[in-house]
């Protein structure tokens, strides 16, 4: 009922936006919003696994993902709010309006669609997200910006036909069982009545629908040029909580195998795709030379490495759910405080920028512990998970892989350093004049520090709660 | 003690000898054995022109040469009774201290900033590097062959039992004198006596020490030749009493000085490039003692 | 008491940081020397309370996912604070003058003091914790504090360069070491060292070697072994004087320290690791010093000493763990022994020539020797200070280099007393190798101050020396005092070794004292002897002055074979210095030439420039990378912009992972049709 | 009779592999909203009549009025050229497109299943493969479109192989039709007609490292 309520607040709320030409009132739509979802998140929190409308049902992973966005997305509303009234002069009422009510409908929808425990219903939010994402990609009206929101939705397009006709298959495989309610809850109820044949398809094509919302080998393409193109903000929304969507839905299909004879094949699908994943990433951190670009791509080693735990299994699954969840609150990080550097260079090239140290000392720490979080060095917090990763590929015996994927990261980090110190340390490029830099203030990268230090917490001194519900969520891989 | 004596002793007339010897070879009478003792003196008595380049180094280098040496003597035993201060390893201590020593002059010929004595500094430092390994592998395997690790112990409990240990024994003298004729850059190294700078060591190294400075620096390399004369002799008294043994000595140090002086006659100058790999055939010479040594004691296997 | 001492010890540090904001550029060093100065007094204080009472040791209750945290500080451990804590301080204070001419970059220097807190704070921790996801941490803590520390003057190119090498090396270090406690979690489920103990004596040998070996590869990229030296010669030169004082002093020494540490825990076949380690070790020893003669930066020239350097400390290590093997005590303590005193040895010279270094480089604003000559004259404090180094760091009596030397030669002399074959052999070939190493670092050093100090200035650059203040030389004098007390009275640091040399002996075997003794005896005597030829130097040098001074004494231009003009062009470069050695290694080494024949009777200006190059490095490193880069660029066409390719990926990933397994099912059944045939 | 409305739309698409304006790629897009409306009627007999209608409604309005016009719209409105631009010469399409459908036909005679209807197997993986073919080898964006159709109206054929069972699946297919129509087309082409004139791939494939 809940759901309901939240969903039609949710449109009302896109709506007025969308009509409303007042600044003022829209940001207190969009204040509202913050509250509600935060509501939203603590109602869903407090009755976990209760069935809702038949269709959704908060699980402990819906409920994880779902807190890890409302985390994330109070200060990117703030930050987006900053982004929109700092530097655009081109802002027009209605752009604004627009901007705002498709950032809402992207996160309540992402929000919704962690809790729907029918694969049919995801699906659905999953085309929503789609679409208001490429209002959001296309929000700079320009070329290249047109360019990049044709790619991603037309590649999202055909993803969801992918799964759409992973879905039909599904369905074929349950036609043998004789059961026609498509809930995630009962197919896994009863895994031993299914067709294989087609449920091998089905999660096939599944799978690799989602990975262009995941940003995993093969279809990540889109996701890249899209993460470029949007504005940062909305840039960290799509590295975070829509990569997190696309992990949704192919963790739930996946628990399904888990309990079938096929258990076998999908890891080694799933390990083949995730493997691929790390060496595209690979590939172009060791040449990229645009900032957001990079970030994208380290968004895309992550979710390989993520992808491997969950396929090693045991310790795995934990690692993975933690890694995915610590990357929801790093990446933001990233893209936030590539709002800054851009306020402060007016360019996205590496080439152009450079001393970032100088002229914002805070950003500049958040872009070295940043860096530090998102290579897994040590100090920071996906150390943990990675290292956990790690560990259950050396347990399951992937030695190969491991080594392959440490050499990989090496390159990586190597990459991803050169790029990040040419931008803190090296000297800025003769040709910007240091006139027209603005002067930052330090609380613009407050949120950034809280995100970073919550990775950190979470990593080393976990929550009891926390725990548990990681533990219940892996339960429903057996 | 009286190794100390016996070395300063021979210092006196060593190098009057290595002369003598080779201008009787050369067909001439030559001068008294303790002419260059007086030449020393004469030295001594000198005043002396500094370079102003030079800085304090140079002042200091000449004595640091010889206090060295001269504390290196102090561990030289004779036979059966040891000398000044000795303790296990005490030859490491020896090497090094004439390391220092050699470290002093070194720099004090780059102090003057000439190049001819950079030239010699360098081939100096260099040749003394490539002598090391000789040493320190010779008393290497005698440390093995009598199973003792300070030049007391070893020297009073050498003894030679079958053949090869004499083998070994000669051996072990060959290589001595080599290493101390290059310590003193003597042919066939080096010839003193050429007067063509880009061709001398030693000689070269000195060419702006004068008058008091000069004085030491000569006599200490005589001391250097006593020093090691008293080292081979050592090879052959072991614990003979004193009325064998000093004679012994005196004459090791004749035969070692009228060895050089032959040397020096009869033979000509290594090119400068040859010498590394010369000197370098020491070290082999001092691996196959080493064998020699694990052999004579059946460890080899 | 120590539970207090880990939290006051970090609380002082972190609460320095945290107080940067409200002060200036001045107060905020003045801090950060205040905050070393407490935190060293406070830990020597606890390293010495060790010594005399005992290890003590706590334990946190950790979270879940690292487990309970054990802090504890035996005798390695506290020798380690203590021989840390002094460098640093020396480094600070040394340091405070150094960045005073910088003092206008304020951020850059607030960030460069809070690495340097933090990096003192981690080092230290490094030596308590003992449990492996900590020290993973507190290890990754001291990498980067170290990196940001090094490239302080990051707006040269080639600093950042250097910076990002040693970030990457250090990242595999870590990963190593990773890998290791990985392994031992994997088996054991628990990160407490204990638990590598509890494993490794419950496996068979391989086990525990495999093991060692990663943590060796490990420690071995931060000690600088040969061939895991690389990052050492350029982070050296790019990172400010007293930072690559302390990182050659110490930072590497961490390394060692974990190899100790390890060989502490690990059981196993320690023969052959004797052996390796012995192996590894003359090879690092030999290789860094003969490269360091060819290298005319003077920092670079010191980098490669301290791979040489950490070779000697090698032999050390590789002697004990043979006395391990063949249990021989003598040898236990005559190979750790000399392997720690070594550490602190070269942590006291190295930093005191790199501090020397800093003071030429400030001076003279180069570190290429080939443009020094003559600074003696005009900094002269400097230029006895670094002979004093340069003497120490040869290994030269009556400094404490020898000592150490001395100490490792004793123990390799007692082990020819052995009956196996190989083990003389390894013995002799460890002899020739630190003789090898003393000669070549007589060279080298002969070289560097001959031609840094001695003779003219070899450009015709004017130079305005500025007069030394007294004030600023402090920090070395101090260590001057430390390497000369070491060298006369060795005798002193005997226990501390002694007792740390025991925690390696197996509990059941009773020290044989006389072996002890005897070895006290060689130290004392040796300290007597030094004394000695210090006193009769003097003594002779005395007699020299009084009798020179009655003689008549001139002053002239130096003998020039009757040329008459400026002869300082003429005067030997150090290149032409270790010509005939170059000649001699030049077929080991990596040495670019690129010279102009004089031609015609006349012949224009002409000149000859030597570039060495590390062989190592260019096998290991750049060679690999390159090949690397050229695969990775193949695939570049993966995100080539257009959209119908993107859409076939997806297709032809499902199609293959239809297809694949089918065609292969295929194969099988047409092979087994085969094999029936 | 299914089977041979069936068959008609296999037949179509070595129609639209041949087709070389892009007038004739409607046309056929028209042809094949009205054989699936056929289809519809007569595949989904056991479905409650409300949703059949809409399913039929949805065939007929959307498949082959609204976007099949809209998009001639579109190419007046931006002058696009009629021609379709292949990269590969018409016969090696037709050849392609056969094999596909040859490929699709022995790939289902592979699948044991009892309870699928092999001919809306074939028919729907040789449309899609079709659809996917069209997109590859044609240049401009909006034969990229007609592809994307393509694909739709093979899925639709899919579905409707389970629709009796599971009529949401159907009506998902609808959701999917609608979403696709109204982001690639409504919100879209409007856009590229105001940002760049000539809409080609060309123009589109900048964004690359």
């Amino acid at each position: 009922m809940i759901i309901v309520a939240f969903l039609t607040g949710v449109l009302l709320i896109c709506g007025s936006l969308i009509f409303n030409r007042n600044k003022f009132i829209n940001y207190l739509l969009v204040a509202l919003f913050g509250t509600m979802l935060l509501g939203f998140g603590a109602y869903q929190y407090n009755n976990i696994n209760t069935i809702q409308l038949s269709f959704f049902k908060p699980d402990s992973l819906g409920i994880l993902l779902l807190l890890a966005l409302c985390f994330i997305s109070i200060p990117i509303l703030f930050h987006s709010y900053r982004y929109i009234e700092k530097f655009n002069p081109d802002e027009t009422p209605r752009s604004r309006g627009l901007f705002f009510a498709a950032m809402v409908l992207l996160i309540s929808a992402c929000g919704v669609a962690y809790l729907s425990n029918h694969i049919a219903v995801t699906w659905i939010f999953v085309e929503l997200t789609t679409l208001s994402a490429s209002v959001l990609i296309y929000h700079h009206r320009n070329i290249r910006a047109l360019e990049g929101v044709w790619k991603y939705v037309f590649i999202c397009a055909i993803s969801i036909t992918f799964i759409y006709v992973g879905i039909l298959f599904l369905s074929l495989s349950l036609k043998q069982a004789g059961i026609d309610d498509m809930s995630f809850d009962s197919i896994r109820a009863n895994y031993d009545k299914l067709n294989l044949f087609w449920l091998k398809l089905s999660f096939l094509f599944i799978f690799t629908g989602f990975t262009a919302k995941l940003g995993l080998v093969p279809m990540f393409t889109a996701g890249v040029d899209a993460k470029d193109k949007a504005p940062a903000p909305a840039g960290a929304l799509l590295a975070s909580i829509l990569m997190n969507l696309g992990f949704v839905g192919i963790y739930r299909v996946y628990a399904i195998m888990t309990h079938t004879p096929l258990h076998t094949w999908a890891n080694t699908v799933i390990i083949i795709a995730a493997l691929l994943s790390v060496f595209v990433s690979a590939v172009y951190m060791t040449r990229i030379r645009n900032i957001k670009r990079m970030f994208a791509y380290s968004g895309i080693e992550h979710m390989g490495l993520v992808m491997l735990g969950l396929a090693a299994g045991g310790v795995g699954v934990y690692a993975a759910i933690l890694h995915i969840i610590l990357h929801t609150l790093v990446k933001p990080a990233l893209f936030l405080q590539y709002n800054q550097i851009y306020w402060v260079y007016q360019s996205k090239s590496i080439y152009d920028v450079g001393n970032y140290f100088k002229y914002n000392k805070t950003g500049a720490i958040v872009i070295l512990l940043a860096f530090i979080s998102a290579t897994a060095m040590p100090p920071s917090g996906l150390f943990v998970s990675e290292f956990l990763i790690f560990q259950s590929l050396f347990q399951s015996h992937y030695i190969l892989i491991l080594v392959t994927v440490l050499i990989l990261l090496t390159l990586i980090i190597w990459g991803f350093g050169s790029n990040v110190f040419k931008l803190l340390f090296s000297p800025s490029p003769k040709t910007m004049d240091k006139s027209a830099i603005p002067e930052i203030s330090p609380w613009e990268s407050f949120s950034q520090y809280v995100l970073l230090a919550a990775a950190v917490y979470m990593a080393y001194n976990p929550p009891q709660r926390f725990v548990e519900l990681i533990q219940d969520a892996v339960k429903l891989i057996q | 003690m009286i190794s100390f004596l016996l070395i300063i002793l021979a210092s006196f007339f060593f190098m009057g000898v290595v002369v003598r010897t080779k201008s009787i070879a050369s067909g001439r009478r030559g001068p008294g054995i303790f002419q260059p003792m007086k030449d020393i003196l004469r030295l001594l008595k000198k005043g002396s022109v500094y370079s102003k380049t030079t800085s304090l180094i140079f002042k200091i280098a000449p004595v640091a040469y010889l206090s060295s040496v001269l504390m290196a003597i102090l561990m030289v035993p004779h036979g059966n009774n040891p000398g000044f201060i000795s303790f296990d390893g005490d030859f490491v201590m020896f090497a090094y201290v004439l390391a220092f020593g050699k470290f002093m002059i070194i720099i004090s010929a780059l102090d003057t900033g000439s190049s001819f004595e950079g030239m010699g500094a360098s081939r100096e430092a260099l040749y003394s590097m490539l002598v090391e390994p000789a040493f320190f592998i010779l008393m290497g395997s005698f440390a093995l062959y009598t199973g003792h690790t300070s030049f007391f112990t070893i020297f009073s409990t050498l003894h030679y039992g079958s053949y090869i240990s004499y083998m070994l024994g000669a051996l072990a003298t060959f290589v001595f004198v080599l290493i101390a004729m290059i310590e003193n850059s003597r042919m066939p190294v080096d010839d003193p006596k050429t007067h063509l700078e880009l061709t001398m060591i030693h000689e070269v190294m000195v060419l702006d020490n004068s008058g008091f400075d000069l004085g030491l620096i000569q006599y200490t390399s005589y001391l250097k030749f006593a020093m090691y004369g008293a080292i081979i002799s050592n090879f052959f008294i072991g614990v003979l009493p004193f009325w064998i043994s000093i004679p012994m000595f005196l004459v090791v140090q004749f035969g070692f000085a009228i060895a050089v002086g032959v040397i020096e006659s009869f033979m000509a100058r290594f090119r400068m490039g040859h010498n590394p790999q010369f000197i370098f055939i020491l070290t082999s010479v001092s691996m196959l003692i080493f064998f020699g040594a694990l052999l004579v004691l059946g460890k080899f296997m | 008491m120590e539970k207090y001492f880990i939290e006051f010890f970090n609380l002082i540090g972190i609460i320095a940081i945290i107080s940067f904001p409200f002060f200036k550029t001045k107060g905020r060093g003045l801090i950060t020397l205040g905050v070393i100065i407490v935190q060293v007094i406070i830990s020597s204080i606890v390293a010495f309370y060790v010594f005399a009472n005992g290890p003590v040791s706590h334990t946190f209750t950790g979270s879940f996912i690292t487990g309970p945290i054990p802090f504890r500080i035996d005798f390695l451990s506290a020798w380690f604070i203590l021989v840390i804590s002094f460098t640093f301080l020396t480094g600070a204070w040394y340091g405070l003058h150094y960045m005073k001419k910088y003092k206008d970059q304020t951020d850059n220097l607030a960030l460069h003091m809070t690495a340097f807190i933090l990096l003192y704070n981690s080092i230290i921790d490094i030596c308590l914790v003992q449990n492996g996801l900590v020290l993973l941490v507190v290890w990754e803590i001291m990498a980067l504090s170290s990196f940001i520390a090094v490239i302080f003057e990051h707006n040269k190119k080639e600093t950042i360069k250097a910076g990002i090498n040693f970030l990457i090396q250090s990242h595999v270090c870590i990963l190593f070491l990773t890998m290791a406690f990985m392994w031992v979690k994997v088996k054991t489920g628990s990160f407490d060292f204990s638990a590598i103990t509890a494993y490794t004596s419950a496996e068979p040998a391989i086990t525990g070697i495999g093991l060692f070996l990663f943590f060796f590869f490990g420690f071995a990229i931060k000690a600088g072994f040969v061939p895991f030296h690389t990052w050492l010669p350029l982070a050296h030169p790019a990172a400010p004087a007293h930072i690559s004082g302390i990182m050659s002093g110490v930072i590497i020494k961490i390394g060692i320290y974990g190899i100790l540490r390890v060989l502490l825990l690990i059981k196993t076949d320690m023969v052959s690791l004797g052996y390796f380690i012995l192996a590894v070790s003359v090879i690092t020893g030999v290789y860094g010093v003969m490269l360091a003669i060819v290298q005319h930066n003077l920092k670079k020239l010191l980098a490669y000493h301290s791979i040489e350097n950490i070779g000697i400390i090698g032999i050390g290590i590789g002697l004990g763990c043979l006395g391990l093997g063949y249990n021989s005590q003598i040898l236990v303590v005559c190979g750790f022994g000399g392997a720690l005193l070594h550490t602190l040895n070269h942590s006291l010279f190295k930093s005191l020539l790199f501090y020397c270094a800093g003071i030429v480089y400030q001076k003279t604003h180069t570190m290429d020797i080939e443009k020094m000559g003559g600074l003696l004259k005009h900094i002269p404090r400097t230029g006895y200070l670094f002979l004093i180094g340069s003497l120490a760091i040869c290994g030269l009596p009556p400094f404490n280099g020898f000592v150490s030397e001395f100490f490792i030669y004793t123990g390799l002399f007692n082990g020819l007393q052995s009956n196996d074959f190989l083990f003389i052999m390894a013995l002799l070939f460890a002899i020739l190798g630190l003789v090898v190493i003393g000669g070549l670092a007589l060279i080298c050093f002969t070289k560097a101050f001959g031609i840094i100090f001695l003779g003219n200035s070899r450009d015709h650059e004017v130079r305005n020396f500025s007069k030394e203040k007294p004030m600023d030389f402090f920090p070395l004098y101090i260590v001057a005092l430390g390497i000369l007390i070491i060298g006369l009275l060795p005798v002193i640091l005997a226990p501390a070794l002694l007792k740390i040399t025991q925690m390696y002996m197996s509990a059941s075997v009773i020290p044989v004292t006389p072996a002890y003794n005897s070895i006290l005896g060689n130290l004392t005597s040796v300290g007597w002897y030094s004394l000695g030829f210090i006193a009769l130097t003097a003594l002779l040098y005395f007699l020299r002055h009084i009798i020179t001074s009655r003689r008549a004494q001139t002053i002239e231009a130096t003998w020039g074979c009757g040329y008459t003009g400026d002869a300082s062009k003429m005067q030997y470069t150090a290149s032409s210095f270790i010509r005939s050695y170059r000649k001699l290694a030049g077929s080991f080494l990596m040495i670019k030439k690129d010279k102009q024949e004089a031609s015609g009777l006349y012949p224009e200006h002409i000149n000859q420039e030597t570039h060495p190059y590390d062989r190592v490095e260019n096998w290991f490193i750049d060679k690999p990378l390159h090949l690397i880069r050229r695969f990775l660029n193949r695939f570049v066409f993966l995100q080539n912009g257009n959209i119908q390719a993107y859409i076939l990926y997806g297709f032809i990933f499902i199609g293959l992972v239809i297809l694949v397994p089918v065609i292969i099912e295929k194969l099988a059944v047409f092979f087994n049709f085969l094999n029936q045939l | 009779m299914i089977d041979i409305l069936l068959i008609a739309l296999a037949m179509t698409l070595l129609y639209m592999s041949i087709a070389n304006r892009l007038h004739t790629y409607l046309r056929i897009l028209v042809f094949q909203g009205f054989i699936l409306f056929g289809a519809t009627y007569l595949t989904l007999t056991n479905v409650n009549t409300v949703n059949l209608l809409l399913i039929m409604l949805e065939t007929i309005v959307f498949k082959s009025i609204a976007v099949p016009w809209f998009m001639s719209y579109i190419i007046k409105r931006n002058k696009i050229s009629r021609a379709a631009e292949p990269y590969l010469p018409y016969f090696v399409s037709l050849l392609i497109v056969t094999i596909i459908i040859v490929l699709a036909i022995i790939l289902s005679s592979s699948i044991k299943d009892a309870n699928l209807d092999k001919t809306y197997f074939v028919v729907a993986l040789s449309t899609m493969f079709t659809g996917l073919y069209l997109i590859v080898s044609r240049k401009k964006i909006i034969t990229h479109v007609i592809g994307y159709l393509v694909i739709e109206n093979g899925v639709f054929v899919l579905s409707l192989a389970v629709g009796n069972e599971m009529p949401m699946l159907v009506n998902l297919g609808i959701m999917l039709d609608i979403f696709a129509s109204v982001l690639i087309l409504g919100i879209f082409f409007n856009k590229i007609g105001d940002v760049i004139k000539n809409p080609d791939v060309d123009l589109l494939n900048n964004l690359r490292d």
